[in-house]
């Protein structure tokens, strides 16, 4: 299973970079997020992966009867997930903004800020 | 002596502040500093002639090997005595030369700047040290190059010298560091104990080369002398004290210095006197084609300090002490001419040859000056400068291999310079005084006294050799590793071979100066080679590493967002996967100790898979959000089977929330265009496979790596029990990891208050808004 | 057959089955409402194999998700909506 | 006997939402996937939900089934009124066999509604046109 | 108890942000109150730089869970030594701020962002804790988003564009290496991953991930071929902003480069093959573009990639005379580099351009500022006695040790093209009369302003170029302070006990 | 009385909440509790009609149920047989209740029961636009809901 | 959007929404859950009622700007941070637990502070953001 996954969060990477790589801003943001989803997905698999036992301890007791999947990759996870959120929903304003005052959506033209010399 | 090196430092940070209380009348008061120094300096010349070295020495940065290490020998000091003496002339004559100038205060800064950095220069024992005044003193050069900074060529050629100088600084600093890696000092006096040791490490030959590049380009040897006469766009005072006296002979210093460290190879000798002979006589005949005053000075001081060079490189004693003599000389008789230029000058307001005449009869006192430095530089006895001329071919003599060659060379050369003498200090004053000039009148006394006084010393030095032999060139040659004492100075050699040459040199010069006129149309005529000078090809070079460098730059930072992207992926694969792939344990795959795949699990990878190929070729932008908010449900139900609750909830809002916000702003942004062609596409498929395929492998061989649970067991095991909470991803967010959560939320509020900046401040709305940037 | 094996062997692949007809009409689409309206219906499916999946793990603790995806997956077509309606008011 | 009652409710479940996948498919527009679907999928769920409240048999899960079925019941309907709104203001057609649009032309003709498009209706809208690539 | 103090410059700034966030809108208040902050703030860092100097490196763990398991603060020498450096040019540019920036962008949130970011660095300085340091590397990210775009012109956003792509890009390749890292240790706490890592058995996969983090951290300290984000940008925004970047950000990089090449990797000859190439091309790549750009706020962009390599090239080099370069390089660039970004706002308000062709006649009029820039700019070249010199001895000497003359080759021809570089701009904005522009409308000309306002825009500066000649000749204790850095990062028993002992 | 029952939803939420139990006792126990307390504060001010609904209401949940397990039923027929009878259109039904909360009530059950579906309700509150599969005959289509579903809403929400 | 239905069903749900994110607040120490999750679906509750009802319908019922709860927010976590620093001089973040079993929310901590803290900034983040957006256009 893991290898499926592995091979998931690459497509991930690729996916994003590709759409990183197109001249349109929209697709640049959701490249963007593609490319967070996998790494949030590769520190989720290279933490182990394991089914049906989150680490919550039972009810009755003070600590874990039986396994439980590694929670630090989660916490990590968490606080990846929510700081990457911040970061793309300011870049999604910015890119009205861009759009806005630019007024192009093709990357390509922005290119008056550090063109030679 | 640190005091002395300081002094000139604290006049020019005095001047910084009380300058415009010093700009009058006042002015001429600084030039006691150099007089003082000397004074001072000339108190010790008893002590050094007598084979005493006096030192001091001040810790600044021991960690860092430098150290103000300061020593007087005689070598030193006949250096501190020309910075100092001249100096004080100098200093004396600018009063008047810049009279009311309005930055006379800053240009007494530079100049006291200059003179302790020179004085340093000399004086330091310590090479680092020495390096640090050597420096200064191209920086000072570099401000009074450019001292009339509103004229275009004055700034040219003060980023030029600088350029040249400096890039030699350097070339000195590396030198000095790989010297002293390999004596394990820095102190040049303990250096001389270990020439042999040197000599024979095989960092030698790099350490000369780059102590050669100093020398040659401060002391403007060919091919690096082109900075020279562009110097000369400095006001007089700084070509008469920096570009002939005093900076220039730094280079000299400098191999007079190192000669009894480094000096004892073929390869030091020959390499000086190849480079030092080919100056020398090109420089030479270059004084043949300027109409300029100061051109034929500078290329005629450019001759003289190729001759100072191959006499070094000669190396005997001879040479050595015709190389002391030459710069007393030299020194003398070159400050007289570039100071009585400076009065043509600035009386007449031209220093074209052609046009200048029987100023003499205006002038009397300078048109004396002139002929008495012309009759030194041409080695005319009585004059020092006919004594300094005799040692030369003495020395030229005394090369068994090589001694017709550079004799004819020697030969050669001093016609040239004596041509040079002749037209810079005797033309303007001889023939018609013409109508324009009548009116010229005898400048301040601050303006022709110092030349008189020059002259006058050259002369008397030239009489009484003695003045100087003892005292002064002897200690030199002791300093430099050979025995002074043998040779003695003396005006009259009687009858012998050395005469005749000089008679020759007297009779080839006297017929060229009469025969040859410079003019304009010659000077334009040799012009026309300039595209193979030096200078040129230099400038060509610059120019073409200019280009070369917007073409690097404009390649590199093209603008384009995408192959920024793509540099900065294609490198990191190729490094990471150059890493994986070579390794030696090269990583391999254990599907066994994985867990077990289930349809459900490929179902949903299935899903995103596809939700994910969607996303990437969906036309309409809405179209790709929506897949996306599939892609990131996928993810959730992943996060679920993998016992990820937490995760999966919060993956589950932010995508929701993601969505919302692209929804809010969607209309306000563009439409998706698809401009790339299809070789882009598919180069930037390969690019982003590269990196997902790469992504993979590492995962699949880290995951087949041994696990190490000793963190996360200890939150497991504690959560309840010392943190008192039961889900815990949650007890490790906001308890054993808690400092990560309170930045997470801080992250957080930052990008709001961003958002909420971003989207409520336009200035370039409001154009009444001040700009302040 | 216990109850697990049922589940897992008839139950989920039926949903799984489900999940992929709709995501058929997602790619198909043709038009923006019926992809969100299959990403909707993604989303109950998914409550669905949750719930599943929360009896065959014995974790109930999986329900809340689904409460949650219940909840804000209406946010998300409320959103969806809006942008309709608005892109076409322009 | 538990068991039972779990896979008969659990069957059920993923029968109705079988039933709205197929349907969502088969549908010929828009309206139809959402009338299909919306029911269906939202019976189905809830049976599951239910069936998992028998499994764990404890009142907080119960508590739980019951807040999750009331939240879908409560959404379900909003969400399908919005998307089905949505939809026929940004002009996706009716099946061609249908017998009845009362709707038509309110949202143009009618200042009650405020959402008045300036130009609904016209056929390329359907894929959202305005959104596609140029070339 | 002392051991907090490790803490108290991250609490104090927070404890700042947060209150100036309260004060949102009131602008005057927040000026003074950053003002006042930032020198207690520099209070505090020098408080602990001593007591760090007294006592060697303290660590403390947050929340008192016992390291590896809580996140482990620790300030050595070179953490102390930076987190002091950032309250030096942070008081710079908070003064300057109130000076130079117009009220609308300090009315949208200037101060409490800019104190967060004077936090992020801190904190990414002072950690021991490689996902905490992710976590600070982005409040660094962030802010300086908001600073970038504050006001929104078009060049700042167009800028922004550039920068956030690739920063963010930078970030997940950071997370891709912790990903990787805890993959192979499960462990976080830096000094718990010195052990851990040299026990792997899979070196191959420990230099992939050592890859990883150079890349990653290689993005945000701009090296070759990296860099790409930072000439796009850093002109952009107004110069106070552009200070601090100039100043600290791609520092924080070779900070996190120089922290995990000695703590948790090995530089293997294969690794420090790659960064001394690096290092080669990110001194020439950076020398030349400076070369060819006439915009002021340019031209020292493209030198602070330049720069870096010099930093780089001495962790290259990895000896303690190498080390000992870099870290006395990165404290006199972040003096001086934060100075100079200040210096150009000057020159801009003198006469409302940067372009270096229309600009002159500095010297004529301003001979005593004139004379105040220079300290900044020659500093930058390295003229002797002044800070950029001595590093570059101990470069130097490192590479000869090493008999790399490839490096030597680089850093000398940097150093020269530097001088250039700025000998050209002192001739064409000092010396040069200069173009007689149009007056802009609502510009507020520097000999506008008034006296009070000019003291907030000249007092930073001075401040600073105090600060560089201290470092210039007091030379030899910021030797002995980098001596004792760099032994201390190659003797990493002392960081680990530091973490463990619960002294 | 909508404010009534989420008052009594509410407390008993916080009742469990409180106790941090969720045993079954207690959520009953909860649940009798506020809604005994929300009789005694509430008591003679005209809303106890609330307390009289509570049998109505459950009686139109399982009329509610059945006609979704009806529906469901049809429409599975409809989706599993191959082919399409269905008479689909959007009928405008005119509406007497009247309340928000009664018109809202109605438009999400007409949309919860299988093969209809509120599209939108017309700005003067008179007609709910609803799709249906199902249109054999207009009138008919229109009382059979009006008399179903509405009037059993009209009895509890007015 | 103006549709009747949606703005009846949205304000049913603002008070069950806003219950519920606070019971997921507080359950999240022990259960799925927590400050973060909690303080999105309360903002979520609020985004919801907007879309409704409008803009400035949603603001008057909120009566305090939303980017207040973030320096709040922010400001309660640091100091629940911050004060076993001030009181017992331990490290920052260290926890401090009441010793008592207290109902509702279990065991009485600093923890339970920051998270709510967590909550309020989630809260005045998300409505910052989707508020200046709406009022942008
Ligand atoms: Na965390
Ligand atoms: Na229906």
């Amino acid at each position: 299973m893991e290898v499926l996954l592995a091979i998931m969060i690459g497509v991930l990477y690729a996916a994003g970079i590709y759409l990183m790589l197109r001249r349109s801003l929209v697709k640049l943001i959701i490249g963007v997020i593609l490319l967070g989803n996998g790494a949030n997905l590769l520190i989720f698999l290279l933490g182990r992966i394991t089914k049906g036992s989150p680490p919550i301890i039972p009810e009755e007791s003070s600590t874990f009867l039986e396994a439980y999947t590694d929670p630090l990759p989660q916490a990590l996870i968490l606080t990846a997930i929510v700081i990457s959120f911040g970061l793309q929903a300011f870049a999604i304003i910015l890119v009205k903004r861009v759009f806005k005052v630019v007024k192009t959506n093709d990357i390509d033209e922005m290119n008056t800020t550090d063109a030679g010399s | 002596m640190l005091a002395a090196v300081l002094t000139g430092f604290l006049l020019s940070i005095f001047l910084v502040f009380a300058g415009k209380y010093f700009k009058g009348k006042l002015a001429v008061l600084s030039a006691l500093v150099p007089l003082g120094l000397f004074l001072y300096f000339l108190s010790f010349i008893n002590r050094v002639s007598s084979g005493e070295i006096i030192t001091q020495s001040v810790e600044w940065v021991p960690a860092l090997g430098l150290n103000l290490d300061f020593t007087l020998d005689g070598l030193s000091l006949l250096f501190t005595l020309l910075i100092t003496g001249i100096g004080f002339l100098v200093f004396a004559y600018t009063a008047a030369y810049l009279k009311g100038h309005e930055y006379l205060d800053r240009f007494y800064g530079y100049l006291g700047m200059f003179m302790g950095a020179m004085l340093g220069l000399v004086l330091s024992d310590n090479l680092l040290s020495m390096f640090l005044f050597w420096e200064l003193t191209s920086i000072s050069s570099f401000f009074l190059i450019g001292f009339n900074n509103s004229s275009e060529a004055s700034r040219k050629s003060a980023v030029l010298a600088l350029a040249v100088t400096g890039s030699g600084g350097f070339l000195l600093l590396a030198g000095a560091l790989l010297l002293g890696n390999v004596a394990g000092t820095y102190s040049i006096s303990e250096m001389v104990a270990l020439g042999d040791m040197i000599a024979q490490s095989e960092s030698y030959i790099l350490i000369v080369v780059l102590l050669f590049g100093a020398a040659f380009t401060k002391s403007a040897q060919f091919p690096f002398h082109f900075w020279l006469p562009g110097a000369m766009k400095a006001p007089t005072p700084v070509s008469t004290y920096l570009h002939s006296a005093t900076m220039v002979k730094a280079g000299i210093y400098l191999l007079l210095r190192f000669t009894p460290v480094l000096g004892s190879t073929e390869f030091w000798n020959t390499t000086l006197i190849i480079v030092g002979g080919i100056t020398m006589f090109y420089a030479a005949v270059h004084t043949l084609f300027r109409t300029d005053l100061k051109g034929v000075l500078a290329y005629s001081t450019i001759s003289v300090l190729g001759l100072l060079v191959f006499l070094i490189g000669l190396g005997t004693q001879y040479a050595l002490v015709a190389a002391g003599v030459y710069i007393v000389v030299h020194a003398l008789y070159k400050a007289t001419l570039f100071l009585i230029t400076g009065i043509i000058d600035h009386e007449t307001g031209t220093r074209d040859v052609t046009a200048l005449s029987g100023l003499r009869k205006v002038m009397m006192p300078v048109a004396i000056a002139g002929l008495l430095a012309a009759i030194s530089s041409a080695g005319i006895p009585p004059t020092v400068g006919f004594l300094g001329k005799e040692l030369v071919y003495e020395a030229t003599l005394g090369m068994a291999d090589w001694a017709v060659v550079l004799t004819v060379l020697a030969i050669a050369t001093n016609i040239l310079v004596l041509y040079a003498g002749f037209v810079a200090g005797i033309k303007p004053f001889t023939g018609k005084l013409p109508e324009k000039f009548e009116k010229v009148h005898m400048p301040s006394y601050l303006m022709w006294l110092p030349p008189v006084i020059l002259a006058v010393l050259g002369l008397l030095i030239g009489i009484y050799p003695a003045v100087i032999e003892a005292p002064l060139i002897k200690p030199l040659v002791d300093s430099v590793g050979l025995e002074g004492q043998a040779v003695h100075l003396k005006l009259w050699h009687g009858f012998n071979f050395v005469l005749g040459l000089s008679a020759l040199t007297l009779a080839g010069g006297f017929l060229l100066y009469f025969l040859w006129k410079p003019s304009e149309k010659k000077e334009n005529a040799i012009s026309k080679l300039d595209f193979i000078a030096p200078k040129s090809l230099l400038l060509g070079f610059s120019a073409g590493f200019r280009s070369f460098s917007s073409m690097w730059t404009n390649f590199l930072q093209n603008g384009l967002l995408r192959n920024y992207v793509t540099t900065i992926v294609l490198f990191l694969v190729v490094l990471v996967g150059y890493s994986l792939f070579s390794g030696e344990n090269a990583f391999h795959i254990n599907t066994e100790s994985l867990s077990e795949m289930t349809f459900y699990e490929v179902v949903i990878m299935g899903v995103m898979f596809m939700a994910v190929a969607f996303v990437v070729v969906a036309r309409s932008r809405l179209g790709a959000v929506v897949g996306m908010g599939i892609v990131g449900y996928a993810i959730c139900l992943l996060f679920v089977i993998y016992s990820a609750p937490d995760l999966a909830m919060t993956q589950f809002s932010i995508d929701t929330l993601t969505v919302i916000l692209f929804v809010l702003v969607l209309s306000g942004l563009p439409k998706y265009i698809a401009k790339s062609n299809l070789i882009t596409r598919i180069r930037d498929a390969g690019v982003s496979i590269g990196l997902g395929v790469l992504v993979s492998l590492i995962a699949l061989a880290v995951i087949n790596e041994p696990v190490n649970k000793e963190v996360s067991d200890f939150y497991a095991e504690n959560a309840y029990i010392l943190a008192k909470g039961k889900n815990v991803v949650n007890v490790i967010l906001v308890d054993f990891r808690g400092t990560d959560t309170l930045m997470e939320i801080a992250v957080l509020t930052i990008a709001a208050l961003g958002v909420y900046s971003l989207l409520k401040l336009r200035l370039d709305k409001d154009e009444n808004i001040e700009k302040e940037n | 057959m216990t109850l697990d094996n049922f589940l897992y062997y008839i139950i989920l692949p039926v949903l799984a089955l489900s999940t992929l007809l709709v995501f058929i009409r997602f790619i198909i689409g043709p038009t923006i409402s019926d992809r969100i309206v299959a990403l909707d219906l993604l989303i109950t499916t998914g409550i669905g194999v949750i719930a599943v999946y929360s009896i065959l793990s014995g974790q109930p603790t999986f329900l809340d998700i689904g409460l949650i995806f219940g909840l804000i997956g209406f946010l998300g077509t409320v959103a969806y909506s809006s942008y309709l309606e608005k892109r076409k008011k322009k | 006997m538990m068991d039972i009652i779990i896979v008969v409710l659990a069957s059920f479940g993923a029968f109705f939402i079988l039933l709205g996948a197929v349907g969502i498919l088969r549908m010929p527009d828009t309206y139809l996937r959402m009338a299909v679907t919306t029911k269906a999928a939202t019976l189905g769920v809830g049976l599951i939900l239910i069936a998992a409240a028998f499994y764990f048999d404890d009142v907080a899960t119960t508590t739980r089934v019951l807040a999750i079925i009331i939240f879908i019941l409560l959404t379900a309907p909003v969400g399908a009124h919005l998307m089905g709104r949505a939809s026929y203001i940004a002009g996706n057609k009716l099946w061609e066999k249908s017998v009845s649009d009362d709707l038509e032309g309110k949202y143009k003709a009618s200042r009650n509604f405020s959402i008045a498009p300036e130009k609904p209706g016209k056929s390329e809208d359907i894929i959202e046109n305005e959104d596609y690539d140029k070339n | 108890m002392m051991q907090q103090l490790v803490m108290y410059p991250l609490l104090f700034q927070l404890f700042l942000s947060i209150g100036l966030i309260f004060l949102w809108k009131k602008i005057s208040w927040q000026k003074w109150i950053s003002a006042v902050g930032s020198v207690i703030n520099l209070g505090i860092s020098v408080w602990l730089f001593i007591h760090i100097w007294e006592n060697g490196t303290q660590g403390i763990q947050a929340g008192n869970w016992e390291a590896p398991f809580g996140i482990t603060f620790v300030a050595d020498a070179l953490s102390a030594s930076l987190v002091l450096l950032t309250s030096i040019a942070g008081l710079a540019v908070s003064v300057f701020s109130a000076g130079s920036l117009m009220s609308a962008r300090l009315k949208f949130g200037f101060y409490p962002v800019f104190h967060f970011l004077l936090l992020g660095l801190c904190g990414a300085f002072l950690t021991g804790d490689i996902f905490n340091l992710y976590v600070w590397f982005e409040i660094i990210i962030i802010c300086s988003f908001v600073l970038l775009t504050l006001g929104g012109e078009k060049a700042q956003l167009e800028g922004a564009m550039k920068y956030f792509t690739l920063n963010f890009l930078a970030s997940v390749v950071f997370l891709t290496a912790i990903a990787v890292l805890y993959g192979l240790t499960g462990s976080l706490n830096m000094a718990d991953l010195a052990v851990k890592v040299a026990e792997i058995e899979n070196r191959s996969l420990v230099q992939v991930n050592a890859l990883l983090f150079l890349v990653g951290f290689g993005i945000k300290a701009a090296v070759f071929p990296l860099f790409f984000w930072l000439p796009a940008s850093y002109h952009t925004p107004p110069s106070a902003v552009s200070a601090i970047f100039g100043g600290l950000l791609t520092k924080v990089g070779v900070y996190a480069l120089i922290r995990v090449f000695t703590l948790i990797f090995e530089v293997d000859p294969f690794i420090q093959n790659v960064i001394l190439g690096i290092a080669f091309l990110t001194l020439f790549s950076g020398a030349v573009g400076a070369l060819v750009q006439n915009n002021v706020m340019k031209v020292f962009s493209y030198l602070v990639i330049s720069h870096i390599g010099y930093m780089i090239a001495g962790l290259g080099m990895m000896t303690e005379v190498a080390l000992t370069g870099a870290i006395f390089y990165l404290f006199h660039d972040i003096v001086v580099k934060t100075n100079l970004f200040m210096v150009s706002g000057i020159i801009h308000r003198v006469k409302g351009t940067s372009d270096m062709k229309k600009l002159g006649g500095f010297y004529g009029k301003y001979p005593l500022l004139s004379l105040l820039f220079a300290i900044p700019l020659f500093s930058l070249v390295g003229i002797p006695p002044l800070s950029g010199f001595w590093p570059k001895l101990s470069l130097i000497s490192a590479g000869f040790d090493l008999e790399n003359y490839w490096i030597i080759a680089g850093i000398l021809l940097a150093s020269f093209l530097t001088l250039i570089v700025i000998v050209k701009l002192w001739a064409a904005v000092f010396w040069k009369t200069g173009e007689k522009l149009p007056e802009q409308r609502n510009f507020p000309y520097f000999d506008n302003l008034k006296n009070f306002q000019k003291t907030q825009l000249i007092a930073p500066i001075v401040f600073l170029s105090f600060v560089t000649l201290y470092i210039g000749f007091g030379a030899e204790n910021i030797h002995s302070l980098s001596v004792r850095i760099s032994e201390e990062l190659l003797n990493k028993q002392m960081y680990i006990d530091a973490v463990f002992n619960k002294s | 009385m909508k404010n009534r029952f989420l008052a009594n939803l509410l407390l008993t939420i916080i009742w469990i909440a409180v106790t941090g139990n969720f045993q079954t006792a207690n959520v009953v126990f909860g649940f009798i509790l506020s809604f005994f307390l929300l009789w005694v504060i509430t008591r003679g001010s005209g809303q106890g009609r609330y307390f009289k609904m509570v049998p109505k209401v459950i009686s139109f949940f399982f009329f509610f149920l059945f006609e979704l397990i009806k529906a469901n039923l049809q429409v599975a027929y409809e989706v599993a047989t191959p082919k399409l009878n269905m008479k689909p259109g959007i009928v405008a039904l005119p509406l007497d209740v009247k309340s928000d909360f009664g018109i809202t009530l109605l438009a999400n059950l007409i949309t919860l029961t299988p093969g209809t579906l509120s599209l939108d309700v017309s700005e003067d509150r008179k007609f709910l636009f609803v799709h249906s599969m199902y249109i054999y005959d207009k009138q008919d289509f229109i009382n059979g809901i009006k008399n179903g579903f509405e009037k059993r809403i009209i009895d509890i929400s007015e | 959007m103006k549709t009747l239905i949606l703005r009846t069903a949205s304000n049913y749900m603002l008070p069950l929404l806003l219950v519920f994110s606070v019971f997921i607040l507080l359950r999240g120490h022990y259960l799925p859950g927590g400050g973060f999750v909690g303080g999105l679906i309360a903002a979520i509750a609020f985004v919801l009622h907007a879309f409704a009802n409008g803009l400035e319908n949603t603001k008057g019922l909120l009566r305090i700007r939303p980017g207040v709860l973030m320096p709040i927010g922010l400001g309660l976590a640091f100091l629940s941070g911050l004060a076993p620093v001030l009181a017992v001089d331990e490290p920052f973040m260290t926890g401090l637990w009441w010793p008592d079993h207290v109902p509702v929310v279990g065991n009485l901590g600093s923890a339970l502070f920051f998270d709510i803290g967590v909550y309020l900034v989630v809260i005045g983040v998300t409505l910052t953001i989707i508020f200046s957006i709406s009022e942008s256009d």
